[in-house]
């Protein structure tokens, strides 16, 4: 039942399958595997067409009735695909020479159209009887056609919209996504309950809608998006040398005042009420004495808890920046400022936000470098409170 | 297609009707009935339960050859066969593959062929929907084993933990694949436990009401509950896991805060019912077996119907206790390792009512009544070695050893797979209409247990005496003095692989022998175990539509009800035999249905069961063939959903003699 | 339990079993322990002789409560079974197939189900109270007398004592690698947690395991009531060279103890100039002391050398080598750094004289020059790492263990005599 | 589905216990037993009264409710988790999303209209209460495209924190279900046109409905969970 064609196709894919696991097994690189499979799969896949469009069909081998088909000879009708084929293939070319995302578009629509041209030839072949041709068509094309077309609706009203939506202010935002919905939803329990409106108003209206919308999103996406903050974060402070500062300041503003429910603590640093800081560490192992000892190089998560009356952040010194990282960063802030003089930390520090009294915050340390080489260094490798002379040694081996 | 001119003189009225077109191609639908089509589009859940099983056969088959390196590379200290990396994919695959390839869907073979035959129905409530699973798993599987040839296979267990498994600590793609090929594998196994609850519920023939469905469908029924409600989770999983790997999300990096117990917990929700999930189907395969045996009817039939579906409640609440030395906590320790005492009573019910199954019975030790009762002893044993695990604090000592090597291969060796075979040779002359060999069916039992014994016995010593598993290599230092040190134990071990492999080597020497060209093995009789289930009123093999006439059910076990007549009187109670099985069958021939009405098969489930791997390079590869693999599966969705269950009469060729609404198979 | 035991085992053992109170307390039976129990446990655990991690044969008190837990859950297991099989095989033998007529068509008798039903679940209620009681007493950190750090990372444990009072106290940290050593009969808490992939604490003569999970701390106690070595290994699969991460616990009495603690403190003693040994010590310095600290080395400046392993390789340490040769064995504990002749002098010692040889340290004579060379020559051959250059784009370059440093053998000699000097 | 199981099994169970007890045994068919369909497209009856599609769409969203379970669980755990201190105190802006949150509920609405047209069998009813229904989502996906992009823009990336992984991935699985179910019912009012449904009109709408329903009940616990409650 195969022809000869398919046989030779289907063995070559064997074959090529065949050297690729040979390839695979004995050699290192990838790259022939790729090939010896793309090679394998393609022959594959031109062996299934044939098959399945030729083979399958039994009469395609008895020469009479391919020749005697009504079929055979029945003229095209007309169709609108090979026109589409050519502005797609047209904006292609276009994209190539300015824009990718012109080329992807014009790709796009040249595929489609290819797609229909094709489909719409082999249903023409299958028979002469239009209706039938058109049923035939309607298999292969419509479980495309029905999601795609879906898909194209939703995802351009959506995207519009939301380009809208970031061109109004905050409020106006709310204010227009509810007036939209509510003019949508009133606009269909009018339209269902006036059975006197006809489809064709219908359908007008849904086209009204959608340019409606596309058109705002365009001209919104012009006109480009509202001002959009970027938050700033504790890792900020400690770029630009705020750690060491009993100040508030934007992150400290709005801070989480939770903390993950961690499953297990390096330590739990406590800014006592007398202004102290201590440490808890579970075990014989008492505050005080030469400090707190952390392992280097780990994730090491310490439990600041502020029993102080006052708003107060930990900040941890790990000793001074090199001069080459300074610079660095000074040229990051410089960038970020555009040009005014940003103030960039010397020394390298971790803090948690504000806090007030009873919150706890988390500080996640990886310390490199171990305490040794800052032993003459007091203002190293502690933790301390800004604003307050509380003080802790730590210790990494 | 070329446009070929019409000789002149031929008039035009020699086609008769336009719409009688024979040249379709991909247009037609696929109505043949021989040949690769029949098979490649089936929606026969017969053949379907079929090619399932020759694929997990085949995965088997890889499965063994992995986990006989393994052996190969521990027969000695300072193993050299597999290299560290190799040696890690090897027991990963080993695992995901028996797993995943293997167990699941030789056990999906059985519920798919014999679920539908069991309750009485022509088919299950979804063909397409079920030869959308069988094209899935094995689209899945094979995907997932390229890995092999595309930079190695995943290397991180087939529980792999996080963060071992993340971009960092395994930079080849077989995580990926890993990953990618169990949400295929996943998507087959959701969509068959749809389908097939569906056909329990829904499909069950006049009268065969939940308590009198044969047993394998009750335990079916509760696997596919099972995979119902974990699949999404471990889905979950690997999604998350997709995402670090793939797209940078940061779910198990503990840099930025993640808690790796995430995975576990995911994971093990997962895992514990795959547990179940891969026994049960085997419980009530030997269930099955050991009644006709015995010539007696299941013992406690709704005791073991409950107690599974006890296991099935329970086994989700026993997850945490494969995490027993991962840092719970003493009380979370202590709440599971109770309730994984708990479920060892259901369990402990199944094996005391087998036993009671076979007292006071006429027992005829056929190859499938071996294996049946060669699944209640090893899986007693490996039951009675997971209590001793289930004592937390102990479990701490074992965890992570040889010692839950041997436990779960008492388990799932002993338990599943020792089941499956028995199913084999039970059900081999329903489905082939030839009976195996018993001879070597009797080799075949004995060579795997002496094997399974030889190589997963001594692993209970290697465990107890520190012997962690997932090493490449072990070493004389730690292996003790004497003779009989962790070495010897190590030699027997890999030594009994090889029993072992010969073992199974038999069953494929047994199909051969009873299947090959000029065998002279004669066609079983249609009813050659003298058995008791509504399955064996059908012919052997079953016509494609199952029951010429829809079986009205009476009792559990109807065959043997219609077999054997109660002459007793009273409480007493004496069964003679009616009329013979194949006289039971003549007789529902007799008074077939007259519109027996079947599915047309289709294109579209092949066709979205391909577009699955492909999204999945796509995801390891390139975007765009994500993107084409979307294309073709939602292509093939919609195709589905806007085609008729049935076959147009132009999808014939030649079509049909009358203008039928389908198959019309008239007192057949 | 076991069927050849050596001479060393047995005075061990002997140790054991007399130091254990509990072990006789809880076990009146003496003679049912001996018969069924002694047959069942030389059937599943006896069977190999004397392995360094037998389960069995525990060696400290929280050892000692799983065992005293676990053996009689494996007697009741084994009766369990012996019952099932004994009752199964008579019915197959009873009921075959001898032409009786088609039997009764039993479909079940309830209230014998129920009965049976409620028995497991009976026996199960007598093991599931001492499990949760166990569990309890095995998380106590209340009583601890000393606690010593654990990070596991690919492929060894680093092992550090923070300053604290405990452990006879501690006023600076120590930190080492492999090999920990502890006092007998105090109680230890291990604080392990990881710095890449989870692994697993496991001394199993002394308790059962711990998996050390990166970002949470663990703790696992540790108590032995004898001294030795206790061998363990990482039990939870942790990559490609798993197979390769292992540890001993050394123990021994407080005098010993105290003479270790003093000596991996010491101060620096750099090599006698111009010997070989100080060309060792340029050569580490150029070659190993980007990632291996040895505290006190200074450079020729007289400025000290940090290393900087978090810059080197992916775990962000390597192991501290101020006292390797304190320790008897490198690379994950995976070779011994004592040559087979010297190897049973320490880890075979009588136990009271276990601390007194570990202690000695290894001296050039004991070297097990083999293993350390093969070692220096190229790491990744001898244990597989993760070092391959062509590799290590998922992180950012780094390796994962110790890369092929192409060392000389004139370097490789100037090395091992520098390393001689560490201890 | 569950109550009729349960209770048809539990009474099965029941005889069956007292009728194998003293080993008695009925061969009489119970005449509800026998469904009347007998003969008639064989596996096409059905054992519980309702339809094998509407069955199978229950178990699949019993089946979802699990993976929805599984990412809430996911984000549960990890939505403090934000050391950068970018979390929803930050970022949300619950007048907006109360507002989409609203317009997801109105399509609810909407599809119950569609579902009772279809059943009455009003075709153009039908049709415009599902294409209504689609743009309410549609809306809901651009206010979620909207929220993304502003979050994004205020420093907010996928890969962030733990807390913004964990919060894309369940309220992406979420509008990846949103926009699959305005698929549906933009290709259900394009196949209602062309009568082109393969099936029962009004059980396909009504099949499209249940998933509808439950995305939207899903994103009331998302609501909830996720912007309401706070961390």
């Amino acid at each position: 039942m195969f022809t000869t064609g398919s046989k030779l196709l289907i063995g070559s894919s064997v074959l090529a399958t065949l050297a690729a696991i040979v390839y695979g097994v004995t050699q290192v690189d990838s790259l022939g595997i790729v090939g010896l499979t793309s090679a394998a799969i393609a022959l594959a896949f031109l062996a299934g067409v044939n098959v399945w469009a030729r083979d399958s069909n039994v009469s395609s081998m008895d020469s009479t009735a391919v020749a005697t088909a009504e079929a055979a000879d029945a003229p095209p009708g007309a169709s609108i695909w090979p026109m589409v084929f050519a502005v797609g293939a047209a904006t292609a070319l276009l994209g190539l020479v300015t824009q990718q995302s012109i080329f992807t578009i014009g790709l796009v629509v040249a595929f489609s159209a290819g797609a229909q041209w094709m489909i719409q030839a082999w249903a023409e072949a299958a028979s002469p009887d239009a209706a039938v041709a058109t049923h035939v068509r309607s298999r292969l094309a419509n479980p495309l056609e029905y999601p795609l077309l879906g898909a194209v609706a939703v995802g351009a009203i959506a995207f519009s919209f939301s380009r809208v939506m970031l061109w109004l202010s905050k409020t106006n935002t709310v204010i227009a996504f509810v007036v939209l919905a509510a003019v949508v939803a009133g606009i269909a329990f009018y339209f269902a309950f006036r059975p006197s409106v006809t489809s064709g108003a219908i359908g007008g209206a849904l086209a009204v809608f959608a340019i409606a919308v596309v058109a705002g999103g365009v001209a919104a996406g012009v006109d480009g998006q509202r001002d959009i903050h970027v938050h700033e974060t504790t890792a900020d402070l400690a770029l630009e040398g705020h750690c060491d500062s009993p100040d508030e300041f934007e992150p400290d503003e709005k801070a989480s005042q939770t903390v993950a429910a961690k499953s297990s603590l390096a330590a739990e640093v406590i800014l006592t009420e007398s202004g102290e800081l201590e440490f808890d560490v579970p075990g014989p192992i008492e505050s005080g004495g030469l400090g707190l000892t952390l392992p280097r190089a780990n994730p090491n998560n310490i439990l600041f808890r502020n029993e102080s009356g006052e708003h107060r952040r930990l900040t941890v010194d790990l000793g001074p920046l090199s001069e080459d990282e300074i610079a660095e960063l000074e040229e990051a802030a410089a960038e970020d400022s555009h040009g005014e003089e940003a103030h960039v930390s010397e020394r390298r520090q971790i803090c948690t936000t504000l806090i007030e009294e009873g919150s706890v915050q988390l500080l996640t340390l990886i310390i490199a470098e171990p305490s040794l080489p800052y032993d003459d260094d007091p203002e190293a490798y502690r933790f301390f409170v800004p604003g307050t002379d509380a003080e802790l040694n730590l210790v990494v081996p | 297609m070329a446009i070929i001119e019409r000789p002149a003189d031929v008039p035009a009225v020699v086609v008769p009707t336009p719409t009688a077109s024979t040249n379709f191609g991909y247009f037609r639908r696929p109505v043949e009935t021989t040949g690769w089509k029949s098979w490649a589009f089936t929606v026969d859940h017969k053949k379907i339960g079929i090619m399932y099983g020759v694929a997990a056969m085949f995965f088997f088959l890889v499965g063994g050859l992995e986990a006989g390196l393994i052996r190969w590379q521990l027969a000695q200290a300072d193993g050299t066969i597999l290299s560290a990396d190799k040696y890690n994919q090897m027991f990963t695959m080993h695992a995901t593959t028996m797993v995943f390839l293997f167990v699941m869907p030789m056990a999906a073979a059985f519920a798919n062929y014999f679920i539908p035959l069991q309750v009485g129905a022509r088919d299950v409530a979804f063909p397409r929907l079920n030869a959308l699973s069988l094209w899935v798993f094995i689209f899945g599987g094979v995907f997932l084993n390229t890995s092999w040839f595309l930079g190695g296979a995943a290397d991180g267990g087939w529980f792999m933990y996080a963060p071992n498994s993340s971009g960092i600590f395994s930079p080849s793609n077989g995580v990926d694949f890993w990953a990618l090929g169990l949400q295929i594998t996943g998507i087959a196994s959701l969509v068959g436990a749809i389908n097939l609850i569906v056909t329990v519920l829904n499909m069950r023939a006049p009268g065969m009401s939940m308590m009198r469905m044969p047993i394998f469908t009750w335990m079916a029924f509760v696997v596919q509950m099972l995979l119902l409600f974990a699949i999404p989770v471990i889905t979950v999983a690997l999604f998350l896991l997709m995402f670090q790997r793939s797209y940078g999300a940061t779910f198990f990096s503990v840099e930025a805060g993640a808690d790796p117990l995430l995975w576990q917990h995911l994971f093990w929700i997962f895992g514990h019912p795959e547990v179940y999930i891969l026994v049960l189907p085997s419980f009530g395969i030997i269930s099955e077996v050991l009644p006709v045996f015995s010539r007696k009817p299941l013992f406690g039939y709704p005791f073991v119907v409950f107690s599974g579906a006890a296991i099935g409640f329970v086994g989700w609440g026993v997850w945490a206790h494969h995490m027993f030395a991962s840092g719970l906590g003493p009380v979370s320790v202590a709440v599971f390792s109770v309730a994984t005492m708990a479920i060892a009573v259901p369990t402990g019910v199944k094996i005391i009512n087998w036993t009671l199954t076979v007292w006071g019975g006429k027992l005829w030790f056929t190859t499938a009544m071996l294996f049946a009762i060669g699944l209640i002893v090893q899986f007693t044993i490996g039951g009675l070695s997971g209590v001793t695990h289930a004592v937390a604090p102990s479990d701490t000592q074992q965890t992570d050893t040889y010692y839950i090597v041997a436990h779960f291969h008492y388990v799932i060796f002993g338990g599943a797979v020792l089941g499956l075979f028995a199913g084999f040779y039970y059900w081999w002359p329903k489905v082939f209409g030839k009976l195996l060999s018993e001879t070597l069916g009797k080799w075949n039992f004995w060579l795997m247990i002496i094997g399974m014994n030889l190589t997963f016995g001594p692993m209970h010593i290697l465990g107890l005496q520190g012997q962690p598993r997932r090493m490449y290599i072990w070493t004389d230092y730690r292996a003790g003095e004497g003779f009989f040190n962790l070495g010897f134990w190590n030699l027997i071990a890999s030594l009994g692989t090889i029993v072992l492999g010969v073992g199974i080597f038999m069953f494929l020497v047994n199909v051969w022998v009873t299947h090959r060209p000029g065998s002279t093995t004669l066609a079983a009789p249609e009813d050659p175990w003298d058995a008791r289930s509504l399955e064996w009123m059908s012919t052997s093999p079953p016509k494609p539509h199952n029951y010429d006439r829809t079986p009205i059910v009476h009792d559990l076990d109807e065959f043997f009800h219609r077999k054997y007549e109660d002459v007793g009187e009273g409480d007493d109670h004496d069964y003679v035999l009616r009329a013979s099985g194949a006289e039971v069958i003549a007789e529902e021939e007799r008074n077939a249905d007259a519109h027996i009405h079947l599915p047309a098969p289709s294109y579209w489930p092949i066709v979205l069961a391909a577009a699955l791997p492909i999204m999945a390079y796509g995801v390891i590869y390139n975007t765009l063939l994500i993107v084409a693999g979307a294309a073709v599966a939602v292509m093939a969705m919609f195709g589905w959903a806007l085609e008729p269950a049935d076959a147009e009469p132009s999808d014939f060729d030649p079509p049909p003699p009358e203008p039928a609404t389908g198959t019309e198979l008239a007192n057949v | 339990m076991s069927l050849d035991r050596t001479p060393r085992n047995e005075r061990t053992s002997m140790q054991v079993a007399k130091s254990t109170t509990t072990f006789d307390a809880v076990n009146p039976g003496r003679l049912a322990r001996l018969g069924s129990v002694a047959m069942l446990a030389a059937l599943v655990a006896g069977c190999a002789n004397d392995a360094p991690q037998d389960t069995w044969q525990p060696a400290g008190e929280n050892a000692q409560k799983i065992h005293d837990l676990q053996w009689p859950v494996f007697l009741v297991a084994g009766l369990v079974g012996v019952a099932v099989f004994g009752v199964l095989f008579y019915a197959l033998w009873r009921y075959r197939d001898t032409g009786q007529p088609i039997p009764k068509q039993i479909h079940g008798r309830p209230k014998l189900e129920i009965g049976l039903t409620i028995l497991p679940a009976v026996i199960l209620i007598f093991v599931a109270v001492p499990t949760v009681g166990t569990l309890i007493d095995l998380a106590d950190t209340d009583d601890t007398d000393c606690i010593i750090n654990v990070t596991g990372q690919q492929w060894w444990w680093e092992i550090d004592y923070p300053v604290q009072d405990g452990c006879g106290g501690i006023s600076e940290p120590i930190i080492t690698s492999g090999q920990m050593v502890i006092e007998v009969g105090t109680n230890v808490i291990v604080r392990g947690t990881s710095r890449d992939v989870i692994h697993s604490w496991w001394i199993p003569r002394l308790n059962g395991k711990r998996d050390m999970v990166p970002g949470r701390v663990h703790t696992n106690r540790l108590q032995a009531e004898a001294p030795g070595i206790y061998a363990g290994q990482c039990t939870e699969f942790c990559g490609l060279s798993h197979a390769n991460m292992r540890m001993e616990v050394i123990a021994m009495e407080h005098d010993d103890f105290e003479a270790w603690k003093a000596n991996q403190l010491e101060a620096y003693a750099a090599p006698e100039p111009e010997s070989l040994a100080a060309e060792g010590e340029s050569t580490f310095i150029s070659q190993c002391a980007r990632c291996h600290q040895v505290n006190g080395l200074e450079n020729s400046d007289g400025e000290l050398i940090i290393a900087r392993p978090d810059l080197n390789v992916w775990s962000g340490a390597a192991p501290n080598l101020t006292k390797l040769m304190t320790r008897n064995t490198f690379a994950g504990a995976s070779f011994d750094l004592l040559s087979d002749v010297c190897r049973p002098l320490v880890w075979e010692a009588p136990s009271d004289l276990v601390g007194e040889r570990y202690n000695e340290g290894v001296s050039a004579d004991c070297l097990n020059e083999v293993d350390l060379r093969e070692w220096l020559r190229n790491p990744p051959a001898k244990k597989p790492m993760y070092t391959d250059p062509t590799k290590l784009e998922a992180t950012n370059g780094l390796p994962r263990g110790m890369p092929f440093l192409a060392l000389s053998e004139d370097q490789i000699d100037q090395l091992i005599a520098y390393l001689l000097e560490r201890k | 589905m569950s109550d009729s199981v349960i209770s048809d099994t539990v009474k099965d169970a029941i005889d069956i216990v007292k009728d194998h007890a003293d080993d008695v045994h009925d061969h009489d068919v119970h005449a509800g037993d026998v469904a009347d369909d007998h003969g008639d497209h064989g596996g096409h009856h059905s054992s519980l009264g309702l339809s094998n599609t509407k069955l199978a769409m229950w178990l699949f969203l019993g089946s979802e409710c699990l993976l929805f379970g599984g990412l809430i669980s996911t984000y549960m755990l990890y939505r403090n988790r934000h050391s950068a201190n970018l979390g929803p105190d930050q970022l949300w802006d619950i007048p907006f999303t109360s507002a989409s949150s609203f317009v997801l509920l109105t399509s609810s609405l909407t599809m119950v209209l569609a579902v009772s047209a279809a059943t009455r069998g009003d075709l153009r009813r039908t049709k415009i209460f599902l294409t209504v229904t689609a743009l309410l989502g549609g809306l809901f996906v651009a206010g979620q495209i909207y929220e993304f992009t502003t979050f994004y823009r205020e420093g907010l990336g996928f890969t962030t924190s733990l807390f913004s992984s964990s919060f894309f991935t369940l309220t992406g699985f979420h509008g990846v279900h949103v926009s699959v179910g305005i698929i549906m019912l933009i290709a259900l009012v394009g196949m209602l046109s062309k009568n082109k449904v393969s099936g029962d009109n009004a059980e396909t709408v009504e099949m499209v409905g249940l998933y509808w329903h439950f995305v939207d009940i899903v994103w009331i616990i998302i609501f909830t969970l996720v912007y309401l409650i706070p961390a």
